[in-house]
This record gives structure tokens, sequence and C-alpha cells, in this order.
């Protein structure tokens, strides 16, 4: 019960983009083709997956151990970003127009703060592996709900007389914003 | 001991990761010619089109692979040809200067409309009911060329027809697909004379429809024989190169303006 | 290289290339801690104090690193300043390192300032650099400021923690909570491009 | 008695009282007639006469030259005046020629009669109607003899006979059927013949129920049946009769063949019998003169060739107020600016009426009426979005190409959307890119 | 002929009567039973919220036309009035105006005219309103005044869903009869307290063909196997699915709100798919959410799948698959 809570948690109630303003960045760049916010949402998600698994090992193996819990935001980036890199070459070699889509988002993963934070936040709640993962999943979904369904509205709203100086990132933050108003009914349904 | 063990853990930590990076790159490498990024970055990077590619890099792999010509970018003019053909060292094309010009003089004064239009406001849209001029040659004044260039080289006159910016045209050719009507066409920069009509139909109903309209009444065949025909009810300029400049005078002679110098407006005024 | 000149290199962090309002670099922050003034500015300054380090090392050094290692290079610099600041605030301000939370370590990612590396500090002497993340801190500090001032005014009805509303205004709460954060982002951004295009327009 | 129908369309008014009762009158040939060499689907024909030949009625006088192309033929004995462009009803001037009526109606020597038309093969049918030159008469006006030469692969067992009429104001077809029902029943079992088919259907929607019994009376002595329809529009649009009649759906993008059937709109069959029977190519036809603005509306047979103008005038004329002139039905036709546009083998009614004010547009509020009365269940909204805002990859994949432009989702549009006509540009556009693609 | 004023225009030439003014002020007019109920009950307060909210919406979109020189036609299609008219409706009555007129200038700026104005909003523009206030103003949105009817003296009051959530009404057996639910003799906004007065309304739209039939229909019956679901597993903990349905903003939102044409889906499966997940959500939220009331969540979380369900349910084309 425990796990469902926190997996349903993580998508709908404390949203990443939604509630904790994590990976904007991606949110408003790759949210222009649901194709594309997709991928980007599982390759986040897989990142995520295998970060909290990573994290949670050199966490409770290697720094708690040692006593060298000052080391998590250093050793935490490294592995983040070495992931991501193996990810972005994996997806280059794979699938050349994935890789065109995703451009030079894919690298901003490393930088997208939702994978540091989930890592960081795994720690500071002292979850269990299998919180951890499921932590991990859930965040992860809960990111690819909010692109896609950004994605959506955004191919919609390209069929729109949206203001000039509102196109782009500002109609999508002020989407950002109402989805987070509709979100917030789900809150208290999970203490 | 302390500072040992932070050490020795980043340490381990980032020889594995790095080694797990150098494995993956060995083995998940995509090569790309370094010319194409090259190349790439040194095109206007307008994605016109006017090449024919899907924008300004696919223009650069072709050219790299060597498919398309080196002077193939006409946007960006000789300094971008000689720059391709430097970095894949081969000789320069020779391009030549053009400019888009429109051959219609059917002004709102001068052009009769059929009716009052119900629609779309575009030319294609217009076009496809039969237009809403009477004339089914000329232009029908909604502009879609304006909105097609990319440069700003064009722009909506006050008699309703499109002006083209000289020294901002780069000849991409943009306008020649969004008229509906196909009455742009690129000329050489040097070139002072063309029809401005592409009525086909018999004189007489193309006056009544466009005073402007060429009646195929011959003078400037007349004035030079072997440059300009008459062919379809409509003034031809076979080879512009074969008018003699003495004779522009009398080519300009055309009862209805309908033939002419692109410059005479600008010089007057 | 860079061609402007000190001064530009300076002023163009606050306008022309804020890295908030025209880059849309650091988003995640600015909406996250700007609930209260006080947050954001100490968020903005703890984010300058990396940037302005972490470019003056990664201009010193940036002819040892090959260009392959490069991101996880500047990475481990920035993560390195990042602790510091952790550290100090925690150790210092206890009560604003509190609030900001998890918010303080995330400075690690954030683009701004592995944006700045990657794109002038790698490539400019050390004094340019340098002067170029002071810029860039004093653009994304006002973007806070300006961020933060709106929410907490129209939200509590204080700045700072003092009264400014009176007492006829009933505060917005919506605009201290997620929402209200992505609907004034986003009218702002409006604005700020509204602005942009109307001053280009001038020209 | 139960009739068959197909999912979606409209109920416009129908407004078929003021003709509906006058039998078919043949108007006089006019002192001139100006015969478009493009008057079908396809390419235009090639003129086989120049400037002072003389010809004879029903002469050949342009030779179709490809696949996709019709031969036309003379209307009126007399001398040609002129070949040369005009305008065409489409709006864009086509290559035509200009024949002076003699009035004399001398009939070309070329004509040849066929005793037992019933025993000709197929091959022999096929030839004699492209020679005829008859094309559909729905309006399309496709030619008929690609039509009656289905490819080997594609057996065909059904011959349709299309006696909807659903646009608005027409009655042509009406009139033709209880005219000449024999003739029609005739042309569909020489199809029937040509075609290898096993049975003739013929739909007939139920508000023509009197041309109904007659048909169910008369189909007896042919392998058949006819078929009542619900009086919806488009009924009578290929792909949506075949669907009301068989419940089989013509592939996106293919042709009645794919399914195994052929469909003849009434006055073709008529056409196809007197092509094979008698010889005579397609020169006259029945068309409705109809609209509030014309005094004495009538259904007339006319030569092919004769201009809008002394159709009106035969029909009493223009009142005052008419502002819009139509050739064709109301939901499909074109309007037309001037009365200078001849009769050709494709115009099934010339109408006129007072337009009302035009209406004002609002931006689409999604209501979905488009979508629940397209016929061909598309999303006439997003299509048309997708060609203003230039996305016309999207537009493709929304099946942009499958609209057959029959109109029912601007009929039903609150917000007065100019809905066809996006969507017509947009298919404009993307077929002259994919023809620079590959040419 | 050439002389006149000749009509140049594309296919169809014919044209039916309905249009877009029409279609807004039928919803006007299906509003008037629910409106003249809320009166009633709620006289002077109900009047001056219900003038407060449409002046305000009217202004702010006349405003945006202004700005953005845009034909001031659109002014009069009515949309402005029904934004106006249904974000008072969901209004507790002892909201004091200025509140209600922050909520209709957001509800048209921010709700409607940032995407482009009528049609092209992707929210409910009243709901977001609704939804700027509850979460701005929570304490003034959830203070409850009884009707003039109800002979009871105090300044606080509990709306039924209130009740049963909070109070335990079940177990206490303190339940709002269900005759004054129907009738609407209890607490609560505007216009969602008599529910005899939205389904006469409702029933206008229906038979008028204004809304899609399927999304109330989708809705009643997924909120209704929802609630009866837990009714039946325990009906001393839990309501009967009518109570659900007459109570709260349910009906109003069942036949106003997510019936709304722009922001409802376009094709006939993604509206029902709709309709189910409002019901669903509806039903969660009143079980195990925070608020007691969860329908205007329900809407808006729906709505941002909206675009989504446009696409992904579109219906299949005549003829199928495209050939080659």
């Amino acid at each position: 019960m425990e796990l469902v809570a926190i997996f349903v948690s993580a998508i709908l109630i404390n949203n990443f983009v939604l509630y904790y303003f994590l990976g904007i960045c991606p949110f408003l760049g790759v949210s222009k083709k649901i194709s594309s916010a997709l991928s980007m949402g599982l390759a986040v998600t897989f990142v995520m997956t295998i970060t909290a698994v990573v994290s949670w090992a050199i966490n409770h193996w290697i720094l708690i151990p040692h006593k060298l819990d000052y080391l998590q935001i250093v050793s935490f980036i490294l592995v983040i970003a070495s992931l991501v890199q193996l990810v972005e070459m994996f997806i280059r070699k794979m699938s050349p127009p994935l890789y065109q889509a995703l451009g030079i988002y894919l690298p901003l993963i490393t930088t997208n703060c939702s994978i540091m934070f989930l890592a960081l936040l795994a720690a500071l709640r002292n979850y269990s592996l299998a919180e951890a993962v499921a932590f991990g999943v859930g965040s992860g979904l809960g990111f690819t709900l909010a692109i896609i369904l950004m994605a959506g509205i955004r191919e919609q709203l390209d069929l729109a007389d949206v203001p000039e100086p509102l196109k782009g990132a500002g109609i999508a933050l002020i989407v950002a914003g109402i989805m987070a108003l509709a979100f917030m009914g789900f809150i208290g349904m999970i203490k | 001991m302390d500072i040992l063990w932070p050490v020795f853990t980043m340490g381990a930590l980032s020889l594995l990761f790095s080694l797990g990076l150098v494995f993956a790159y060995k083995k998940l490498k995509v090569y790309e010619d370094p010319k194409i990024e090259q190349i790439s970055e040194f095109l206007p990077q307008a994605n016109c089109g006017a090449c024919g590619y899907a924008g300004c890099r696919a223009f650069a792999e072709a050219v790299v692979k060597g498919e398309a010509a080196t002077s193939g970018c006409p946007v960006g003019g000789e300094e971008v040809t000689q720059y391709i053909a430097d970095a894949l060292g081969v000789t320069a094309e020779k391009v030549i200067k053009k400019i888009a010009w429109l051959h219609c003089r059917g002004t709102h004064e001068a052009a009769k409309n059929r009716g009052s239009y119900l629609g779309i406001s575009t030319c294609h849209a217009s076009h496809l009911i039969g237009g809403n001029k009477q004339c089914s040659f000329g232009c029908l004044h909604f502009g879609d060329c304006v909105r097609a260039c990319p440069f700003d080289a064009l722009y909506m006159g006050e008699e309703g027809l499109p002006v083209v910016k000289e020294d901002k045209c780069t000849a991409c050719g943009k306008c020649v697909d969004a008229c509906p009507r196909n009455l742009f066409e690129l000329h050489p920069a040097s070139q002072e004379i063309i029809v401005f009509c592409q009525s086909q139909d018999r004189g007489a109903s193309s006056r009544k429809m466009c005073k402007n309209a060429c009646i195929a009444c011959g003078i400037c065949s007349r004035a030079c024989p072997e440059a300009i025909v008459i062919e379809n009810n409509l003034a031809k300029i076979l080879d512009y190169k074969k008018i003699e400049p003495d004779k522009i005078p009398e080519i300009e002679k055309c009862p209805t303006n309908s033939i002419g110098r692109i410059h005479k407006d600008k010089n007057e005024g | 290289m860079s061609t402007r000149s000190i001064g530009q290199e300076f002023v163009k962090g606050l306008w022309d290339e804020n890295p908030v309002f025209r880059q849309l670099l650091g988003l995640c922050p600015t909406l996250a801690v700007t609930g209260w003034v006080i947050n954001g500015l100490a968020m903005g300054l703890a984010t300058s104090f990396v940037l302005i380090f972490s470019s003056l090392v990664v201009s010193s050094i940036k002819k040892f690193i090959p260009s392959q290692v490069r991101i996880a290079s500047y990475i481990v610099i920035i993560a390195t300043f990042v602790t510091i600041a952790d550290r100090c605030m925690a150790a210092f301000f206890p009560l604003i390192s509190k609030n900001l939370g998890p918010y303080i370590p995330l400075i690690v990612v954030n683009c701004i300032i592995l944006g700045r590396q990657e794109a002038f500090s790698s490539r400019n002497s050390v004094g340019r650099s340098f002067i170029d993340a002071l810029g860039m801190s004093s653009g994304f500090v006002l973007a806070l400021l300006i961020l933060s001032s709106i929410r907490e005014v129209l939200g509590v009805g204080t700045f700072l923690g003092l009264q400014v509303m009176g007492t006829w205004f009933k505060p917005w709460i919506i605009m201290i909570l997620p929402p209200g954060a992505f609907l004034t982002l986003g009218i702002l951004l409006g604005i700020a491009l509204h602005i942009e295009r109307k001053t280009k327009a001038r020209k | 008695m139960k009739v068959k129908t197909f999912p979606h369309g409209v109920h416009p008014p129908e407004f078929k009282e003021s003709t509906e009762e006058k039998a078919i009158h043949s108007m006089p040939p006019p002192d001139k007639v100006t015969i478009p060499l493009l008057q079908h689907f396809g390419s235009p024909a090639e003129s086989l006469v120049q400037k002072g030949d003389e010809v004879y009625l029903s002469q050949k006088i342009g030779e179709g030259q490809t696949l996709f192309s019709a031969s036309v033929h003379s209307s009126v004995s007399g001398k040609v005046l002129s070949v040369d462009m005009f305008s065409h009803p489409a709006g864009y001037p086509v290559p035509a020629v200009t024949i002076k009526n003699d009035g004399q109606d001398r009939i070309s020597t070329e004509r040849e009669e066929a005793k037992d038309p019933f025993s000709l093969s197929p091959e022999k049918i096929r030839q004699k109607v492209k020679e005829a030159g008859v094309v559909g008469l729905g309006g399309a006006a496709f030619p008929t003899a690609v039509k009656l030469s289905p490819p080997n692969d594609k057996p065909i067992d059904t011959i349709i006979i299309n006696g909807c009429e659903c646009e608005p104001l027409l009655t042509s077809d009406y009139r033709l059927m209880l005219e000449a029902s024999d003739e029609i029943l005739k042309g569909a079992e020489l199809a029937r013949i040509a075609t290898g088919a096993e049975r003739i259907i013929i739909g007939i929607e139920d508000n023509k129920k009197k041309a109904f019994e007659i048909f169910q009376e008369k189909i007896r002595d042919y392998p058949g049946e006819a078929v009542l329809l619900k009086t919806k529009y488009p009924e009578g649009a290929e792909k949506n009769l075949i669907y009301a009649l068989l419940r089989r759906e013509v592939p996106r993008g293919g042709l009645p063949f794919d399914v195994g059937i052929v469909v003849q709109n009434v006055g073709t069959a008529k056409a196809i019998w007197d092509a094979v029977h008698d010889g005579k190519p397609l020169y006259e036809r029945v068309i409705t003169v109809s609209g509030q603005s014309i005094k004495d509306p009538n259904n007339l047979l006319v030569r092919i060739g004769t201009s809008f103008e002394s159709v009106i005038e035969f029909c009493g004329g223009l009142s005052e107020d008419a502002n819009i002139l139509v050739m064709g039905g109301p939901m499909m036709g074109i309007a037309q600016w001037s009365l200078d546009i001849p009769v050709i083998k494709g115009t099934s009614g010339i109408l006129a009426w007072p337009a009302p004010p035009p209406r004002l547009e609002y931006s689409c509020i999604h209501c979905g009426r488009c979508i629940e009365h397209c016929p061909m269940v598309l999303v006439p909204t997003r299509l048309a979005k997708y060609v203003k805002y230039n996305n016309l990859t999207e537009a493709e994949n929304w099946g942009i190409l499958d609209c057959v432009e029959c109109g029912c989702c601007q009929y039903i549009c609150p917000s007065n959307i100019p809905l066809v006509h996006w969507i017509r540009l947009g298919k404009d556009k993307i077929i002259s890119l994919k023809r620079k693609k590959n040419p | 002929m050439t002389d006149k004023i000749i009509i140049l225009q594309s296919s169809p030439h014919f044209k039916d009567k309905d249009s877009v003014p029409k279609i807004m002020y039928a919803v006007i007019i299906s509003l008037a039973p629910a409106i003249f109920t809320s009166l009633y009950f709620f006289r002077f307060k109900a009047l001056v919220l219900l003038l407060s909210c449409v002046a305000a919406c009217l202004t702010t979109e006349a405003l945006f036309l202004f700005l953005r020189r845009k034909p001031l036609h659109s002014l009069l299609d009515g949309s402005a009035i029904i934004t106006g008219l249904l974000l008072a409706m969901t209004l507790p009555p002892s909201l004091s105006p200025e509140l209600a007129v922050i909520g209709a200038v957001v509800a048209m700026a921010i709700g409607k005219q940032v995407f482009g104005g009528l049609g092209n909003n992707i929210f409910n523009p009243a709901l977001v309103g609704r939804a700027f206030l509850q979460t701005a103003f929570p304490v003034a949105m959830t203070t409850w005044i009884p009707s003039v009817m109800t002979k009871v003296d105090i300044l606080t009051y509990a709306t039924p869903l209130g009740n049963l959530k909070f109070e335990n009404a079940v177990a206490q057996g303190t339940l709002t009869s269900l005759k004054d639910l129907f009738f609407g003799n209890t607490g609560g906004c505007l216009g969602e307290t008599s529910a005899l007065a939205l389904i006469l309304g409702g029933l206008f739209l229906l038979f008028r063909r204004v809304i899609d039939w399927r999304i109330p229909l989708g809705i009643f019956l997924s909120l209704t196997i929802f609630t009866g679901i837990f009714w039946l597993a325990n009906p001393e903990k839990y309501t009967s699915p009518l109570f659900h349905i007459l109570a709260g903003g349910f009906l109003i939102g069942a036949f106003f709100m997510a019936t709304d044409m722009v922001t409802s889906p376009i094709t006939p499966l993604g509206a029902w798919v709709y309709a189910l997940g409002i019901g669903l959500i509806v039903g969660l939220i009143r079980f195990f959410g925070g608020f007691p009331e969860g329908v205007m969540y329900s809407i808006l979380f729906m709505n941002t799948f909206v675009p989504l369900l446009n696409r992904y349910t579109r219906p299949r084309i005549l003829g199928g698959r495209r050939k080659g």
C-alpha cells in the first residue's frame, strides 16, 4: 500500500513538473509535438528509474557506511551525467530520427533537475530500494503525463489565434498554471 | 584516513563511469563528415528551401555528398558559393544575380473585378474558384507572394500590386511558387525590359477586362523582330540580349504599357 | 571570441540575454523559490556565487580539459561550489536553508550555470568570463526579485515580511502556490516579449 | 417501406416544386455555339477543325488524346468561326470551338446505327461509347468509356444506376426518369454487358416515388432491382450511394472498381443507349433552369455550347434581384460571374437567386457538427485549420484528400467558416506539391 | 448581369440557419430557471454577484478585443455573458462582489483571451475563474449561508456535501433530505442548489441539440456506477448515488460546464471517454480527496486531456485505410 501511495502521489499529487517545478526546460522545450514529448517522457522515466536504483546503491553501500553524505551532490550528479550520456549514445546509434527529434534536449536531461531532485529526495526520505524505485517510476510517469498533456494542448494551440507575445513559452506556462490548478483537486487524496 | 575515503570513492566512481563511457563511445560511434557542420554554419540559415532541400543543413549534407552544386544556395550568393567551394576544395561555379519581377500591371484601377468575392482572402483560394478579377491571368491582389517572401523583399503597393525591393530580393523563388498564376519570374539583374502581362486572351477581350493588358498589337515585335515575338496573343521576349538599346524607346511606345523598362516607374518618382 | 566591450558584456545579462526572460534558462528555481522575496534573493545570491566562481575556474583551466569530458568536468566543478554554498547556507542561515530545502543542491543542474560554462567561459578569458558571470547573475537575481515581489505582495500582502498592502486587501493565496508561479511567469514572459518587439520595431 | 441510407449527411430545403412537374422541353438550337474542348475530368481534346471549316451536326470536332479524355462533337451544323481560348464554367479559359449555326441540323454521315445492340461485344460497346464522347452527366464528367473498362483483376458484379438527384432545386434527372425510363434501363443493360456485371441496381430517393414506381415495374425485364433511398444529401455521392445500397466501403483513394461496382448516372445511362443504338454522340443534355430569379423555371433539352444567356433568355430571363448564378446544384455547383458561358456536358442545372447578405464569420467553437454530418467521416474543422495554419502534412494525415467537397460541413457550420474553400485550397496545395516532387 | 453585384463564392451556396449567437443565447435561456431559483433563494446577494460577474466578463472581453484590434461583434455573440453567468452560479452567495470580479477577470483573461478568444481556449473559462478564486481565497469560497427559505438564524452553514464529508452525516443521520436537494432549499453555490431548475435547463439544451447527449449521460453513468459500488458495499459509510447526483455542483457541471463545446472533445468516442473520466474523478475526490466537492477539478483535469482525445479518437474515415 505504501508503495502504491508513493507511486500515485508522484504521478498526480506531487507531480514533479506541476508541483515541484522540476524539469521545466524540457517541459517547455520538447512539448511542441506529441511524438517527441512521448519519447522525452519515456527517456526521462527510464533514466529516473535507473538513477533511483544506482543512487540508492551508492548512498546505502558507499556514502552512508562511510559517513560521506556530503558527497551526495557530487556523486549523484556524476552518476546522472554518465547515465544520460550513455542513453544519448544509445539512442543516437539505435534511432537517428528519435535523436534528431530530441535534439539538444537529450544532454539537457543531465541538467534536468528532476533527476537530481529524485536522487536527493529519495536519500532524504530514506526510502528503501523498492520505495525508491516506485518513486522513480512514478515521478517519471508523472513527468511523461504532464509533458504529453502539454504537447497535446500545444499542438491544438498551434491552430489557435494566440496573441503574438504569448506564443511559445508564455502560453505554455499559463497552461501549466491552469494544469497545476486542475491537479490540485487531488490534494488530500493520499496523506 | 578521513581524506582518503572520499578521494578513493570519487576516484573509483569516476573511473567506473569513464570506462563505461569510453566503451560506449567506441561501440556506438556515429560518423559524420565535419564539413557538413562547417558548411551548414556558414549558410544563411533562412531554411527557405530555395535550394530544393529541406533546409540549410540538408543542403549542406547534399553539397558535401556532391549531390548539390556549390552555387546551389541562391540566397547566399557568391560569398557562400566561394566558401563552400573553398571548403570542399573545388572551383566555384559562377552565379548570376537575379531578381524576381511581377508580370502584371492589373492595378485596382486598371483591372476590373468579376463581382464581390466572398471567400478566403488569399490569391490561391480566389484562383481556385476562378479568381476575383475578370482577367484569368492577372494578379489577384491578395498578396500570397508578400506572405511567402522570407526576406521582406515584397510589399503590397498602393495600386494593389506587389512591389519588389530590388536590394532585398535574393531570387529564392518563393514568390514564384506562391503565385497561383505564375506571375513571377526570375530575371538577371541586368535585364531592363520585361513584358508586364500574361493574358492569353484575344486583344479585344483582354482590353475589356484590363486597361494595361497586352493586346498583341505587335509594335514591340516589329521594333525588334529577332528578340520579341507575339505568341498566344501575348508579346514574348525570346532573347533579351538581342534587344538593341536604341530600340528601347520604340518598344516603350506600347499603347497599354504592357512591355517596357522595369525602372521607368522608379526614375519618374 | 566576443567582440563586445566590457560594459556591454555586463549589461547584456540584464536584458538582451537575460537568462530568465530572454533565454528561458533556470526556470525551475525561478518558479520554485519565488513565493517569498527573501527566498528568491537567497537563491539568486547562492546561484550567483556558484556561477561566478565556476566561471573563474572553468575559464582558467579550459586549456587542460579534453573536449569529450568537458561537460562532466564542468559539472564536477559546479557541484563542488554548490556543496560549499549548501554547507555555508546551512551553517549561517539555517532558516532560509530549511525553506529552500533541496533546491539549493539543485543549483548544480541549473542550466544557466552549465550553459554559461559551455557557451562563454570555455571560450573566453578569465576577466571576460568574470564580467559575463556577474552580468548573468545580476540578470538572474533581477528576475527572481521581480517575480518574488509580485508573488509575495499579491500572495500575502507583504514585501520581505513587511506589510505593504492595506487591511482592505485580501491576499491571493494562489500566488504563493504552484499555479500562481506558472501564471505570473507566463504573463511576465509575454510582457517581456511584447516590450522586446516594440523596441525592435522602433529601431 | 424500408428505405436505405448511409450515416451522416444533411437535409437542406429541396425547392424542387417549381420544376418537378414540368416536362422536358426541347430548346431550339441557338445561332452560335461555343464548345469547349475540355468538358470532362482529364486533359483537353485536340481540335480537329479550323476556322472557316463547315461542320455537320454530331461531327467530331475534338479528339480525346489520352486515356482520361473524351471526344467532343459539334452540336449544330454550320461554319467554324474560331478556335480559341474561351471562358469555361470552372472559371479559367480553355480552348474552344465557336460555330455559327446554319439552322439546317445537317447530320453527319458518319453516324452508324446498331440494329441489335444487346448482342454487341463489350469491346464494341466501349468503343462506341468512347467514340460518342460520353462522360458522366452527374457533374464530375468522368469519361464513361474508362468507367466501363474495369481492370482485369477487378471483377464487376453490380451496375448501380444513380437516380438520387440529391442536390436541391435540380429535377432534370427526375424528369428524365419519368420520360425516358426505357432508354435508361436499356443503357444500364448495355453497361452491364460491357462490364460483365451480374445485376443492375437503381437507387432512387423517396421524394421521387413516381419514378421509383415506374422503375420497379419495368426492371422486371432485367436482372436487377430498384431500391428506395432516404432523401438526404449527398445520397447520390458515389461512395455513399454504394454504402447505402450494398454496405460496401470503397477503400480510401480507391475507385468503385475496387469493390466490384460501376456507378452510372441516369442521364449517362441514356447517353450510353443513344450512343450505342443510334450512334448519336453526346451533343445535347437535359438541364434544370431554376431558382427564385428565373422567371419561368423549366427542364430543358439543350445543345452543348449554348450560352447561359440564351438558355436564361428562353426561360423568360433573369429578374432584377438575381445576384448569384450557379452552374450545377446549390451544394456543389460553381458560381458564375458572366452569362457568356457555354453549357457543357457536366452542366446539370443553371440556377439563379438573390443571395442573402453575407453572415458574420465566428471562430470555430468545436461544436462537432461538421464531424457529425460529414459523409466521409472526416474532421472538417481540423482540416480547415491545418490548411489555415499551413500544416499540410497533418492535413493529409487527417485525410484531406478523401474530402469529396459535398459541402455538408459548411452548410451546417454555425460559425460560417468557409470550410470547403479551405479544404479545396489545401487539396490543391498538396496535389501541386506532389506534382512538383514527382512530375 | 455584369453590371450588378455578383457573388463569387466557393460551394456550397446554401446555408443552415443555426449560428454561434443562436447557440449561445439558447444556453443563456436554458440557464434561466437556475437563475430564477438562485434569485429566489438568495435574493439581493445573488443579483449582485450575477450582475458583477457578467459586467466584468464583458468589460474584460471588450478590452482584449480592443487591444488586439479584433472585430467587436464577437463581444455580442453571448459567450462572455455565459461565462459570467456560469461563474456567478458557482460562487457561494456570501462572497463579496470584488472577489467575484477578480474571478471574472481571470476567467476571461487567463481562461479565454490569452488563448485567442472564443473557440481557442483549452479550459472552461468559468471554471478557471472559479478554481482561481477557490485557491486564492479558500476561506471566503467555503463560507456558506443558508437560503432565505431556511428558518435558521446562523451565519455559517454547511453544504450537503460538506456536511457529508466533514460532519460524518451518514452515521449521524443528519444528511440533507433528497427533497431539499431537488428543490434547492439547501446551502451551496448560487446556481447549484436546485436540481429541478438545472434539469429543466439541461433538458432544454438536449432538446435543442446544443449539447452532446453523450457527455451528461456518460458522467451520470460513471458517477452512479462508482458511488453505487461503494454504497452497495457499505451503506453505513457511503451515501446513495442519487444523493451524489443531486448534491453539489454535479448537475450544473454535467449539463453546463462539461458540455461546453469549445473545451469538450469533438469526436463521439472522445466524448464518452471524457465524460466517464469526469464522473470517475468526481467520485474519487468526493470519497477520498481533501475537498468535499470535485466537479470543478475533474472537469478542468479532463479538459487537459481533450486535445489528446481529439487526436486519438478521430473517427474512422469511410473506406478505412488509405490505399497505396
